[in-house]
């Protein structure tokens, strides 16, 4: 990503400038992963629709990771599932940031007792919102963007991603004998 | 590692492609996974592989009292709110003999068919945006959210309510709801030819769909498939005419059934299906009393002892539920038989031969939630 | 249509956002694309009339400054392709919303006017990389050759009298030839991809290509026996009188057919199939590489249109009031014909975009083998009897 | 045919008690008999043993019948009744894998909705952990077998492949 991205470096006044343009533009072209996984997938899918319609900010789905901006964990996330879903995070170009939507994305929701379930997506990836609910109303995923929104675009707000997230959970692909990532 | 693909490549075959479908991909609705075999276009080979959503709630709930048990069952068909909760309810009444008064029973069957509605408008915008439209996707869920805020108003909760219980309905109807639910109807009917136009009508619908994915009669019956799907295929079953509960014997209602068996039958019946809904609402709207009891007598920690199958015929088909219970006040063991879940087996027999591009358009047809699938 | 009332009673209110034409600010919205129109006539006008007057005025009109002048205006028409790239996708937005009850962008920029400002600015602050399973050039080339064979077309279109970079007496086979090399794009990017939906992406490419190139060009052919000319300003000079669409119907339903194939435009947008093969051909791309095949895309959907009020609708015909052609003022008005005759086919794309569902790949060749050869060329031979008739 | 059965009525359905050499035939018996729509194949932990429970349909005059048999822990094995009823897969392979029941002669008989890597049966009632049943699930024994169970079948011809690996 290069300078650009770069939190590290001191900020003089040009690249500042040119920085805060950047990320004013990332923030007003939030495009979303299409990765549906449960209840909320339902209600994010409601939050395009005519009543609430979340393009009038800018944002539309894609479907390749590669082209996707923010992804949206719409459900509960299982052993099973958080194997791709790292796989997806990792596929998503920088800069990305990860919506946690619902009881269940967060920390298990009423699903977390049971032995299959992932206890919160933030032991997989990292989380910049979460909204509670189970599922959230449309209007509270369309606040969870526009404050991300704002993180991302307001200096202050804006946050130093960590470099690497402690896990319990095996879900970082490791290359086969031939050097190429094993289909999961 | 390799058996979680499913499907070997076949040595000396390099005509073959092995693609995977899945997880993440628009059109398998959800968390479905299927590893497909191209040649070319055309389909050799296909292995569904599902639980990418599986939430153990048959274990969990064992843990759970009855009252406990309802609410997580409605985060099975996500879509269809309601009506997952409906066997859970009527297997806990057959074995807690718990009556259930006459005007509970009218509720509960009028917020079964409105989820029905909502839940096959949700179909019918994803299928048309499988199919590459984006437009009736907008304009279906936009009803959608007519019939959940009429739910909301009621049941406090637009998609997930947890609002049947032992003996009848939570709360009493809202003030409005007639009006709201006669309202409703209006617009949909105003709506509807336009749906038909955009969908049933349409030439390019006709081209993808009419003979595609054809189950035949006796392979939809033994692959137990229900719901839309079995009626496609020119079986007249349906639960509620076959093993009536709540107020459906008392209204007068068709089972739209179609002998063609492929993907446009599907969406067909689908679409009967709401006009059949719109129907059985209207007479509900004029026989429910405007006051009266919504809830009978239910005992406050319900101890049962026994065992029940109830099904109900929820937007998709059958759903089934197995309760057990040892006499105390939790389930000894709950079985949910899913109605995608069957439906979803037929996909080798579906997929095998057609095109890959009708395959999206046989998978929309068969109208997986996973929630239901997977459990 | 009213969505039902929330109820008085409820303790917190929700505040509803439903589509309501009224608050769309409709004036707002024609202000903004009347500034993007403007841009865009200015900067036709600064191509075609403004930069050889400059140079005339400079006096370095021939050789070398003749080179530097085409390589100025070049220049220039790529700007212009950015406009119109910006332009259409804030169009394509605001008129997806409008057919499907809701407002589309509205909250950045005027009228949502700087939306797609903000997506090109974010696409370039966007990581850019290579698979390790790609071929590095290919996948590096595929979106250049793209956008390249779709801004070549420019160089034939006349916007007006005169108004064209190069008024080729074959400008007829450079398109045919021009066109082909797009689809060379979609394929070497979806192969060298690495990936498997990629590949069928660039596969559906190769075929669809395969099946209406040949009843485009047999179009080409009717138009070119009709007018007697294969220069794009001949073929427009000769619709003086009546529109070519009238006695051409058979070959223009054709052309419009072909145009929405080789714009991978729904109902015929099988490379990239969103639903079916997740992106199709640019599955592997991200940041400016894709930003490449979009722009290439919606330059296209400036350009087929364009090719179609050029083969059909008389090009830059219209009334002049008086005015002498050839001069600026006749040049910028009919540079306007031209522009609405295009934002009206623009529409109508846009409106099939919005309308029509997705047919199956193998169902184009079929019609494409089918019905649109047999008919192409009966729109030869229909074109061929009228002309040794009538002319 | 000499099956060893009992048969009760509950609610509206015929429930046929087997004994687990006997299940196939009679679900072939069942089958002559016309009950062509398999509903599902539930599994419970009965405590002195796992039971494998068949829901059926007529369609033609919608008959509703349910097939029992109860299986040891041991040899938690039955005959597989998918060429009868292809809609059986799934449901088989789902009590395979959520209650260890080995299905015998079932086409492809591998979990269905926990990975391949997995090695317990989670709906057996020895991993209950009173409801919070966090990551580490240590199986407790096998309770002993009750007085009033049947004999395992014989050990020949019910081998448990892939089952519990006890």
């Amino acid at each position: 990503m290069g300078l650009l991205g770069s939190d590290e470096r001191p900020r003089d006044i040009i690249l500042g400038t040119l920085d805060d343009l950047i990320n004013l533009a990332r923030s007003r072209s939030m495009w979303p992963l299409t990765f549906g996984i449960a209840c909320c997938a339902i209600e994010m899918m409601a939050t395009w629709d005519p009543k609430v319609d979340a393009d009038r900010f800018g944002m539309f789905f894609r479907n390749t990771p590669r082209q996707a901006d923010v992804m949206i964990v719409s459900g509960t996330v299982n052993k099973k599932l958080a194997k791709r879903l790292r796989r997806l995070y990792d596929q998503m170009a920088e800069p990305k940031w990860v919506i946690s939507m619902g009881a269940c994305a967060n920390q298990g929701g009423p699903f977390r007792h049971g032995y299959s379930v992932v206890e919160g997506v933030d032991k997989i990836v990292p989380v910049d919102v979460y909204i509670p609910g189970c599922p959230p109303r449309p209007e509270a995923l369309l606040q969870a963007l526009l404050l991300l929104r704002d993180k991302i675009s307001d200096r202050e707000l804006r946050y130093k991603r960590p470099q690497e997230i402690a896990t319990d959970y095996d879900v970082f692909a490791e290359p086969g004998e031939d050097g190429r990532i094993p289909v999961l | 590692m390799s058996s979680t693909i499913g499907l070997e490549p076949v040595l000396g075959r390099s005509d073959e492609m092995i693609v995977n479908m899945g997880p993440q991909h628009p059109a398998t609705h959800g968390v479905l996974r299927v590893v497909i075999g191209l040649e070319g276009e055309r389909i050799t080979r296909a292995v569904p592989h599902i639980g990418y959503l599986h939430r153990n709630h048959e274990k969990i709930e064992e843990s759970r009292t009855y009252f406990q048990v309802v609410p997580f069952t409605d985060r099975m068909d996500y879509v269809s709110g309601t009506q997952n909760e409906l066997p859970v309810v009527l297997a806990v009444e057959d074995l807690a003999g718990i009556e259930v008064p006459e005007r509970a029973k009218m509720i509960r069957t009028m917020f079964f068919e409105l989820f029905r509605i909502a839940s096959h408008l949700v179909w019918m915008g994803t299928a048309m945006l499988d199919l590459g439209a984006i437009t009736p996707f907008l304009y279906t869920f936009w009803d959608r959210e007519i019939i959940l805020g009429i739910v909301e108003r009621t049941a406090g909760a637009r998609m997930l309510p947890n609002y049947y219980t032992f003996g009848g309905v939570r709360r009493d109807l809202h003030p409005h709801f007639f009006k709201d639910v006669a309202e409703f109807l209006d617009h949909l009917e105003k709506r509807m030819p336009d749906y038909e136009h955009l969908v049933l009508e349409n030439p390019i619908v006709h081209a993808r769909t009419v003979g595609v994915g054809v189950l035949s009669k006796e392979r939809a019956v033994a692959r137990g498939v229900s719901g839309p799907v079995l009626r496609a295929s020119g079986v007249a079953y349906d639960v509620r005419k076959a093993f009536p509960y709540d107020a459906y014997p008392e209204v007068e209602f068709e089972i739209p059934t179609s002998d063609a068996g492929d993907t446009y039958a599907r969406f067909w019946v689908r679409f009967q299906e709401i006009y059949q809904s719109v129907k059985i609402l209207r007479q509900l709207l004029e026989k429910t009393p405007k006051t009266g009891p919504f809830k009978g007598r239910a005992p406050a920690r319900l101890k049962i002892s026994g065992e029940r199958y109830r099904a109900v015929e929820n937007s998709r088909g059958e759903l089934g539920v197995y309760v057990v219970g040892d006499g105390g006040d939790k389930p000894y063991r709950i079985k949910h038989r899913g109605a995608a879940f069957s439906n979803l087996q037929v996909i080798p027999d579906l997929f095998i031969g057609a095109k890959f591009s009708d395959a999206i358009a046989i998978l929309s047809s068969l109208d997986p939630v996973f929630g239901e699938i997977d459990r | 249509m009213s969505l039902i009332p929330i109820p008085e009673d409820r303790r917190f209110k929700i505040k509803l956002i439903g589509y309501d034409p009224g608050r769309s600010r409709p004036w707002l919205e024609r202000f903004v694309y009347s500034l993007y129109v403007v841009a865009f006539w200015l900067f036709v006008i600064a191509t075609y009339a403004g930069v050889p007057a400059l140079f005339d005025w400079l006096g370095w009109d021939g050789g070398w400054g003749y080179v530097v002048m085409r390589a100025l205006q070049v220049v220039m028409l790529f700007l212009l392709s950015a406009v119109i790239a910006l332009m259409l996708i804030l169009a394509l937005r605001k008129y997806l919303g409008k057919v499907q009850e809701r407002y589309g962008p509205m909250h950045y920029g005027p009228a949502g006017g700087i939306q797609t400002v903000f997506d090109a600015l974010k696409l370039l602050g966007k990581e850019d990389f290579v698979p390790a399973a790609a071929d590095w050039l290919t996948f590096r080339l595929a979106p250049a050759v793209t956008f390249v064979s779709s801004f070549a077309i420019f160089a034939v279109v006349p916007f007006a009298s005169g108004w064209t970079l190069a008024d080729s007496n074959v400008g007829l086979i450079y398109l045919i030839a021009v066109s082909t090399l797009s689809a060379y794009g979609v394929l070497l990017g979806g192969a060298s991809s690495g990936n498997k939906w990629a590949l069928i992406g660039a596969l559906r490419a190769g075929a669809q290509m395969v099946s209406y190139e040949v009843p485009l060009a047999l179009v080409f052919l009717s138009v070119a026996v009709w007018s007697g000319s294969m220069s794009l300003g001949k073929i427009v000079d000769a619709q003086l009188g009546v529109w070519n669409v009238i006695p051409l119907f058979i070959p223009f339903v054709l052309y419009v057919i072909s145009s929405l194939a080789e714009l991978k435009h729904i109902p015929f947008d099988f490379p990239e199939a969103e639903s079916e093969l997740i992106a199709g051909y640019n599955v592997e791309y991200s940041g400016m590489s894709f930003a490449f095949f979009f722009l290439a895309e919606f330059v296209e959907l400036f350009l087929l249109p364009a090719l179609i009020v050029v083969f059909f609708f008389g090009g830059w015909h219209g009334p002049l009031f008086g005015l002498e052609p050839g001069t600026l003022a006749a040049g910028a008005l009919q540079s306007l014909y031209f522009s609405v005759k295009t934002a009206v086919w623009v529409w109508i794309f846009l409106w099939i975009r919005a309308t029509l569902p997705r047919y199956r790949d193998d169902q184009l060749m079929e019609f494409a083998w089918k019905a649109m050869i047999p008919l192409a060329l009966l729109g030869l031979v229909l074109a061929a009897y009228m002309r040794l008739i009538w002319r | 045919m000499d099956l060893r059965i009992k048969r009760e009525r509950l609610f509206d359905e015929d429930v046929y008690t087997v004994h687990p050499d006997d299940y196939r035939a009679l679900c072939e018996q069942l089958k002559k008999d016309g009950f062509d729509y398999p509903r599902a194949i539930s599994s419970l932990d009965m405590g002195y043993g796992l039971r494998v429970v068949l829901q059926l349909t007529r369609m033609s005059d919608l008959a509703k019948v349910e097939v029992r048999t109860d299986v040891s822990y041991d040899v938690a094995a039955v005959d597989s009744v998918t060429d009868l009823w292809p809609g059986v897969e799934w449901h088989e392979r789902e009590a395979y894998d959520l209650m260890g029941i080995s299905f015998r002669g079932h086409p492809d008989l591998r979990r269905l909705l926990l990975e391949e890597e997995w090695d317990l049966h989670p709906l057996q009632k020895r991993y209950d952990t009173g409801g919070y049943l966090i990551p580490d699930w240590r199986p407790a024994d096998w309770p002993d077998p009750a007085p009033w169970q049947e004999p395992a079948p014989s050990q020949e011809d019910a081998a448990p492949e892939g089952g519990e690996g006890e």
